[in-house]
C-alpha cells in the first residue's frame, strides 16, 4: 500500500498542484513583468490583477475543438503532450522544500533528475514530428540542434556542483550546504551558466529558435490545437518551474534559512525567494534580448561558455582536494 | 550617434521603464481623444435640398439618394431626396459635408461604430 | 456574439491576423492596438503565430482573387469556437475598391462574419472598444461608471 | 519643379527601341522611371521615362500594334524585366526575349483568356470580375508539379501555400531557381494585393481618384495623393498658395518620420527583439497624435486636394507640433543609439543582403537602398517640389549596403526630417491655402508626369486627361516596385536561410507581395514554398 505522505508529495505538495500552481504563478508574472518592462499594462481584468490569466487560457484551450491534421501519427500525437507534463511533474516532486529527506526521495536521485532533465527534450521532438508540417519538422530540427548545444553545459555544470560535494542526492547536498554554506559561493560560474543553459532549454529569448513566432510559425507547435496544445504550453512552464527548482536547491540551498530545520514551512518560504530571484533574472534576460540566427546559436553559446565551465571545473577540484 | 551605451543602456532602460506608470490608455475613449478625429456625416435632412452633389463626389460611392417625401418647386411637385449613408462603404472622409451647398450633412465626432451583423444592432 | 466564445473563452481571447489585399493602414492600425499606447493584452487578448491556436480570425482588406482561397483556407484551420472580424471600411464591403475588377468586395462575400468595425482605418480606440466588447468588459466597466454615461453610446 | 508637363517625345519605332536605350543611357539617362501602356484605340502606345540622377528627364515614346511585340530592353538596363512584365500583364505586350514572360507579375493565373487585358478601354471589370470568382480555384494557384516528394525531408515537402500573416507581414513570391542551396535567380510574382486601382481611376472624377489613389498604401497614403495632385495642377496650370504648399510638405515629413519609425519598430521585431517594437511604436504614437491633429485620420490624412490644403493648420497647433517633434526626436534618438551600438543588434543586421553600388545603379533601385550605397539619388534634392528648395537638410548616404546601414540611414533621415520640420514651421508663411470650392471641372487635354520621394523612395505618377471629367490614363510606379528587383538581386548567392532578413531589407510595402517558388534544377522536383516557410533558419546542413 503506498504511504499516504508519498501520495501527497507526488500529487499535491511539491508534486501536482504545487507546480501547476506555481507554473501559472512563473507565466503570469513573467508576461505582467514582460509588459510593464514595456511600458504596458499586462493581464488585467481576469481575477485580481490578471492573476488568473494563464489558468482562463488553460481552461479556454481545453475546451475548444482539437483538429488533428490528416496523415498524422495518431499515437504520438496522443501520448507526446501527456508525457511532456508528466516528467516535469515527476522531477518537481523529487525536490526537497520543506524537509531535508521527503517522502520521494532515494539514494540517487540528483543523478536521476540529471537523467530526467535531459529526457524532457524528447517528448517535445517526438511532439513535433508526430505532425505531418514542414514548419514543425523544421522547429523539431532546430530544437534538437539547439538541445545538443545546451545540454552539454547543463549537465557539465550541474555534474561540477556533485563532484565538488561528491554526493548524488538532495538531501545530501543540502546538509553539505547547511554547513559549507551556498554552493554558489564556490561556483558561480557554474550558476551562471546553469542559468544560461536554463533559458535555452525553456526556448525563451534570445534562445526561442525552436517555436520562432516571426520566422516559422509556432514551429514544433503549429499543429497542436485544443487539449494538445494546453498540455503543451503548460509542459513548458512546468520545466520553467522545475529548472528554476533545482537550480535553487543545487546552488543556492534551496529551503535552507535562519531557522529552516525546527519550522519546516519556513523553508518554502526561502525557497520561494530564491526561485522568485532566479526567476526574476531570467523573465528581465527574456524582455531585453532579440533572437539570435542559429549561426550565431553555436558560437554564442559554445564557444564561451564551454571555456567558463571548464574553469569552473579546475576550480571544483581545487576546493574539494583543498576541503 | 556614437555615444550609445549598447547593452548597458538597453538594461538601464528597461529598468527605467519597469518602474514608470505604464503609457496605456484607458478605454472607452475619453473626449480629448475623440475630438480631433474626422467623425462619421450625419445628415440634418431639414436643410437638405436634394441637390445630389454629395452622391456624385462620395469616393467609395456610399451615400445613394433615397425619395422620402414631396418638395414643391414654382408650382411643380417634384419629389424631395435625401442621401442614405451606408456606413460600412464609407470612408469617412469629409468630402460630403464640404460640398454640400447648404451644410446639411455634419460631421458627428463619434467613433466606436461596431456592428455585429450587417443590420447594424450591438 | 460573446456567448459564442462562452464565459472563460472570453476572458482569453487569441488573435489570428490575415491580410487580404488591403492597403495595410488597417494592419498598421491593428499593430499598433497591439503596443504599449493600447495594449490589448490587459484583456487576455494575444497575437497568436498559427490558425490553428486561433479564437478570433481578424481579417483586413478587400478580398481579391489570390488571396479569396487562402482567405477559406486560413478560415478553415481554425478550431471550432471561432469569431470573426471584418476590419475597416474595406473587410466590411469592399470599401473605395469596389467595382475594381479583382475585389471580392468585403470579406462576407467569402467566409461568414461575425463583427464589422467599419472606419478607414478605424482608430485603434475602436478596435480596442470592439475587443473589450467581444471579451464582455465593457458592460461591466461601464456599469460602475455611475450608471450609463451621457446617453447610449452608439454602438 | 518635381511635375511637368510632357510636351515633346522622342517617337522611335518600336523594333529600334534597345539602341535608342542603348544610346540614351550612353548620354547619361542612366535611371529608367517606369514603361507607361497607353491603350490609343487600334494599338497600344508605350513611354519610356527615363531621367539622369541629375534630374533632367526624357520620354521615348513608340506604339505597337494590339497583341504585337516588340524586343525587351532587359541586356540594356537589367531592371527593366519588371516593368516589361507588368506591361504584359495589363497590356498583352509580348517582350521578345524577356525569359520571364511566361509567369504572370501582378494577375492572378486564372485571368479569363478570352477577355481583353485589363487596362484596355473595352475591357469591362464587371465581366472580368464575374468570371475570375467563377474559375475553380485549382486554376488559381500557381502549384507547378511536384515530382518525388519524400514524405518527412522538409526540402521537398509542399508546404500548404496561403500567405499567412504574423501581426503585419505581407505576403510576398519569387521564383528562386536554386543550385542545392545557393540561390541562383529570382523573380518576382506579386499581386496579392493588385486591385485593379489604375483601370478603377479611369472611371471616376479627378476630386474621387485623389482618395482612390491614396488609398494604395497606408504607409505613404499622403504622397500618392500629393504627387497626383502636383501632376493635375500641372495640367491645370494652377497656381498653389505658398502656405499649402508649406502644410503639405510639413505632412509629407511628418509621414516620413512616421513611415521610418515604424519600419525600425519593425526590424526589431523580425529578430524577435519585441520590446524595442513596443518602445518605438509607442514612441511613434505622438507622432501619429500630430498627423491625426492636424489632418482628423491617422493614417489616411487626405488633406491634400486640387489647388491647395482641405484643413488650415493654427499657429497655436504649429506651436504644439513643434514642441511635440522636439520630445520624440529627443527620446527617438536616446532609444535607438543604444539599440544601434547593441553588439547582438549589429551581429544580426550587418553583412546580410549585401550589394554594391552598380548593381543598384544598374537595377534603377530608389530611396534608402540606393542611398545606402553611397548614392545620393533623393528627389528632394535633384528635383525639388514643394518647400524644399527653401529648405536646408542634407541627403543621408552610407557606404555599407546591407541592412544594418540602411538602418542608420532611415534612422539619421528621421533626424533630418525632424530639422526640416523645425524651419518649416518657423518660415510658415501667411495666407489662404483652402481652395474655395473643392475641385468638380473637367481637365484639358494634356499629359503630365509628377515625381516626389516617398518614403520608400522616388514615386512616379503619369497623368493624362482629355478635357473630361475623370482622367483617361493614371500610372502610378511605386518605390517598392523598383526595390523589388534589388531584393530579387540581393537574393543570389544567399542561402535559403537569409531570404526573410534580405526581402526585409528594401521595406516592401504594398506592392511586393510576393510567395516563393522554388524550382531545385538537381533534383528537378520543384517546390511551392511561401515567405513564411522561407523564415526557417536552419536545414539540415551542419552550423556554419
Amino acid at each position: 500500500m503506498i504511504g499516504i505522505d508519498v501520495l501527497f508529495t507526488s500529487l499535491v505538495f511539491p508534486g501536482l498542484l504545487f507546480s501547476v500552481a506555481m507554473a501559472f504563478w512563473f507565466q503570469y508574472l513573467e508576461r505582467k513583468i514582460v509588459a510593464r518592462i514595456q511600458r504596458r499594462i499586462g493581464p488585467l481584468y481576469t481575477g485580481p490583477h490578471g492573476l488568473f490569466q494563464p489558468l482562463y487560457d488553460f481552461l479556454k484551450m481545453l475546451f475548444k475543438e482539437e483538429i488533428i491534421p490528416e496523415n498524422t501519427d495518431k499515437l504520438y500525437y496522443r501520448i507526446a503532450p501527456v508525457l511532456a507534463v508528466v516528467i516535469p511533474i515527476y522531477g518537481m516532486a523529487l525536490i526537497p522544500i520543506i524537509c531535508y529527506k521527503c517522502a520521494l526521495n532515494f539514494e540517487g536521485d540528483f543523478l536521476f533528475t540529471l537523467f530526467l532533465f535531459s529526457l524532457s527534450v524528447f517528448t517535445t521532438a517526438i511532439a513535433g514530428y508526430a505532425v505531418y508540417s514542414p514548419y514543425s519538422s523544421v522547429g523539431v530540427g532546430r530544437l534538437i540542434v539547439q538541445y545538443s548545444i545546451y545540454e552539454s553545459f547543463l549537465a557539465l555544470s550541474l555534474a561540477i556542483a556533485a563532484l565538488q560535494t561528491s554526493i548524488i542526492d538532495f538531501s545530501g547536498l543540502l546538509q553539505y550546504q547547511t554547513i559549507h554554506g551556498p554552493l554558489v559561493f564556490y561556483q558561480p560560474i557554474g550558476f551562471v551558466v546553469a542559468i544560461i543553459a536554463l533559458i535555452a532549454k525553456l526556448e525563451k529569448p534570445p534562445f526561442d529558435l525552436p517555436h520562432a513566432k516571426q520566422e516559422i510559425v509556432a514551429g514544433w507547435m503549429t499543429e497542436y490545437s485544443g487539449r494538445g496544445l494546453a498540455f503543451l504550453k503548460l509542459s513548458k512552464d512546468l520545466s520553467m518551474v522545475w529548472g528554476i527548482s533545482l537550480i535553487s536547491t543545487v546552488y543556492l540551498g534551496g529551503p535552507l534559512g535562519p531557522l529552516f530545520p525546527e519550522a519546516g514551512p519556513v523553508g518554502l518560504l526561502w525557497f520561494a525567494i530564491k526561485c522568485l530571484a532566479i526567476s526574476l533574472v531570467i523573465i528581465f534576460v527574456r524582455a531585453v534580448s532579440g533572437r539570435t540566427r542559429v549561426y550565431g546559436l553555436a558560437e554564442r553559446l559554445w564557444a564561451r561558455v564551454i571555456p567558463l565551465v571548464v574553469l569552473q571545473f579546475i576550480i571544483a577540484v581545487l576546493v574539494r582536494w583543498y576541503m | 550617434m556614437s555615444k550609445g551605451r549598447g547593452g548597458l543602456g538597453l538594461v538601464v532602460e528597461a529598468i527605467r521603464s519597469l518602474f514608470e506608470k505604464p503609457v496605456t490608455r484607458d478605454y472607452p475613449a475619453s473626449e480629448e481623444v475623440v475630438e480631433t478625429i474626422r467623425g462619421m456625416p450625419v445628415l440634418h435632412s431639414e436643410k437638405c435640398v436634394g441637390c445630389g452633389l454629395c452622391e456624385r463626389s462620395c469616393p467609395s460611392g456610399a451615400i445613394t439618394m433615397v425619395v422620402v417625401g414631396k418638395r414643391k418647386i414654382g408650382n411643380k411637385e417634384v419629389p424631395l431626396r435625401n442621401p442614405r449613408f451606408d456606413y460600412f462603404r464609407c470612408i469617412y472622409c469629409g468630402i460630403c459635408s464640404e460640398v454640400c451647398p447648404r451644410g446639411a450633412i455634419e460631421m458627428v465626432k463619434k467613433f466606436g461604430l461596431i456592428y455585429t451583423s450587417k443590420g447594424g444592432e450591438k | 456574439m460573446a456567448e459564442k466564445l462562452g464565459k472563460i473563452g472570453r476572458k482569453s481571447i487569441w488573435l489570428f491576423h490575415f491580410n487580404a489585399s488591403g492597403c495595410n493602414g488597417c494592419d498598421i492600425e491593428f499593430a499598433a492596438s497591439v503596443t504599449s499606447r493600447y495594449d490589448l493584452e490587459r484583456f487576455g487578448i494575444q497575437l497568436v503565430p498559427s490558425p490553428r491556436h486561433a479564437d478570433v480570425l481578424v481579417v483586413t482588406g478587400a478580398v481579391n482573387r489570390l488571396t479569396r482561397d487562402s482567405l477559406k483556407m486560413i478560415y478553415d484551420q481554425i478550431p471550432e469556437p471561432k469569431v470573426v472580424i471584418a476590419l475597416g471600411s474595406c473587410a466590411c464591403s469592399g470599401g473605395i475598391f469596389n467595382g475594381c475588377y479583382n475585389v471580392a468586395g468585403g470579406v462576407d462575400k467569402v467566409i461568414p462574419v461575425d463583427i464589422y468595425i467599419p472606419g478607414c482605418p478605424p482608430k485603434p480606440d475602436a478596435i480596442v472598444e470592439a475587443l473589450a466588447k467581444l471579451a464582455g468588459i465593457l458592460e461591466k466597466k461601464k456599469k460602475n461608471l455611475k450608471g450609463e454615461k451621457n446617453g447610449s453610446k452608439k454602438d | 519643379m518635381g511635375a511637368r508637363k510632357i510636351e515633346e517625345y522622342l517617337e522611335v519605332e518600336a523594333q529600334d527601341i534597345p539602341s535608342k536605350v542603348s544610346e540614351i543611357t550612353s548620354k547619361g539617362y542612366q535611371h529608367l522611371v517606369t514603361i507607361t501602356g497607353l491603350d490609343e484605340g487600334e494599338n497600344i502606345g508605350l513611354i519610356y521615362h527615363f531621367s539622369k540622377p541629375s534630374g533632367e528627364t526624357i520620354h521615348i515614346k513608340t506604339s505597337v500594334k494590339k497583341h504585337g511585340s516588340l524586343p525587351s530592353i532587359v541586356d540594356v538596363i537589367r531592371g527593366a524585366y519588371i516593368y516589361e512584365m507588368e506591361v504584359h500583364d495589363m497590356f498583352g505586350i509580348i517582350f521578345d526575349n524577356n525569359q520571364w514572360m511566361k509567369y504572370k507579375l501582378l494577375l492572378p493565373d486564372c485571368y479569363p483568356l478570352d477577355e481583353p487585358p485589363p487596362l484596355w478601354k473595352e475591357a469591362d471589370p464587371d465581366k472580368i470580375r464575374k468570371k475570375l470568382y467563377e474559375a475553380t480555384s485549382a486554376a488559381c494557384t500557381l502549384t507547378e508539379p511536384i515530382s518525388g516528394t519524400s514524405m518527412f525531408s522538409p526540402e521537398s515537402v509542399v508546404v500548404p501555400f496561403g500567405p499567412y500573416h504574423p501581426a503585419l507581414k505581407e505576403p510576398e513570391h519569387f521564383r528562386l531557381v536554386v543550385e542545392g542551396e545557393r540561390i541562383v535567380q529570382a523573380i518576382p510574382r506579386i499581386g496579392f494585393v493588385h486591385r485593379g486601382i489604375e483601370k478603377a481611376a479611369e472611371r471616376r472624377s479627378f476630386l474621387r481618384d485623389i482618395f482612390l489613389l491614396e488609398r494604395i498604401c497606408g504607409i505613404c497614403s499622403m504622397h500618392h495623393s500629393w504627387t497626383f495632385v502636383e501632376a493635375v495642377e500641372k495640367l491645370l496650370g494652377l497656381e498653389i498658395d505658398k502656405r499649402a504648399v508649406y502644410i503639405r510638405t510639413l505632412v509629407a515629413e511628418l509621414e516620413r518620420i512616421h513611415s521610418h519609425s515604424l519600419w525600425l519598430g519593425l526590424v526589431g521585431y523580425w529578430m524577435g527583439f519585441e520590446t524595442m517594437f513596443m518602445w518605438v511604436w509607442s514612441i511613434r504614437e505622438n507622432i501619429m497624435d500630430l498627423l491625426e491633429l492636424i489632418a482628423g485620420n491617422r493614417v489616411h490624412k487626405s488633406i491634400v486636394t486640387i489647388g491647395g490644403v482641405r484643413r488650415d493648420v493654427s499657429d497655436e497647433k504649429l506651436g504644439r507640433i513643434k514642441e511635440k517633434v522636439a520630445s520624440f526626436e529627443k527620446r527617438f534618438t536616446e532609444v535607438m543609439d543604444d539599440i544601434l551600438t547593441l553588439d547582438e543588434f549589429i551581429a544580426r543586421t550587418s553583412g546580410i543582403g549585401k550589394y554594391n553600388l552598380d548593381t543598384a545603379r544598374k537595377l534603377c533601385v530608389v530611396g534608402p537602398p540606393r542611398r545606402a550605397v553611397g548614392d545620393g539619388y533623393d528627389i528632394r534634392k535633384i528635383e525639388p517640389y514643394g518647400a524644399y528648395e527653401e529648405v536646408d537638410y542634407s541627403v543621408i548616404t552610407d557606404m555599407g549596403g546591407d541592412v544594418y546601414s540602411l538602418v542608420k540611414v532611415r534612422m539619421l533621415e528621421i533626424l533630418e526630417s525632424t530639422r526640416i520640420i523645425q524651419q518649416i514651421i518657423e518660415k510658415m508663411p501667411s495666407g489662404n491655402p483652402v481652395p474655395k470650392r473643392a475641385f468638380m471641372g473637367t481637365v484639358p487635354k494634356g499629359e503630365a508626369y509628377a515625381r516626389t520621394e516617398a518614403p520608400r523612395g522616388e514615386l512616379f505618377y503619369y497623368v493624362s486627361a482629355d478635357n473630361k471629367h475623370n482622367p483617361s490614363r493614371v500610372k502610378v510606379r511605386t518605390p517598392t516596385l523598383a526595390n523589388i528587383t534589388l531584393a530579387a538581386e540581393a537574393l543570389k548567392g544567399q542561402t535559403l536561410s537569409d531570404v526573410p532578413l534580405v526581402i526585409t531589407m528594401i521595406d516592401p510595402c504594398f506592392s511586393c507581395m510576393d510567395r516563393v517558388l522554388v524550382i531545385d534544377r538537381s533534383s528537378k522536383s520543384s517546390r511551392v514554398l511561401d515567405e513564411r516557410y522561407f523564415r526557417r533558419i536552419r536545414r539540415k546542413g551542419g552550423i556554419r
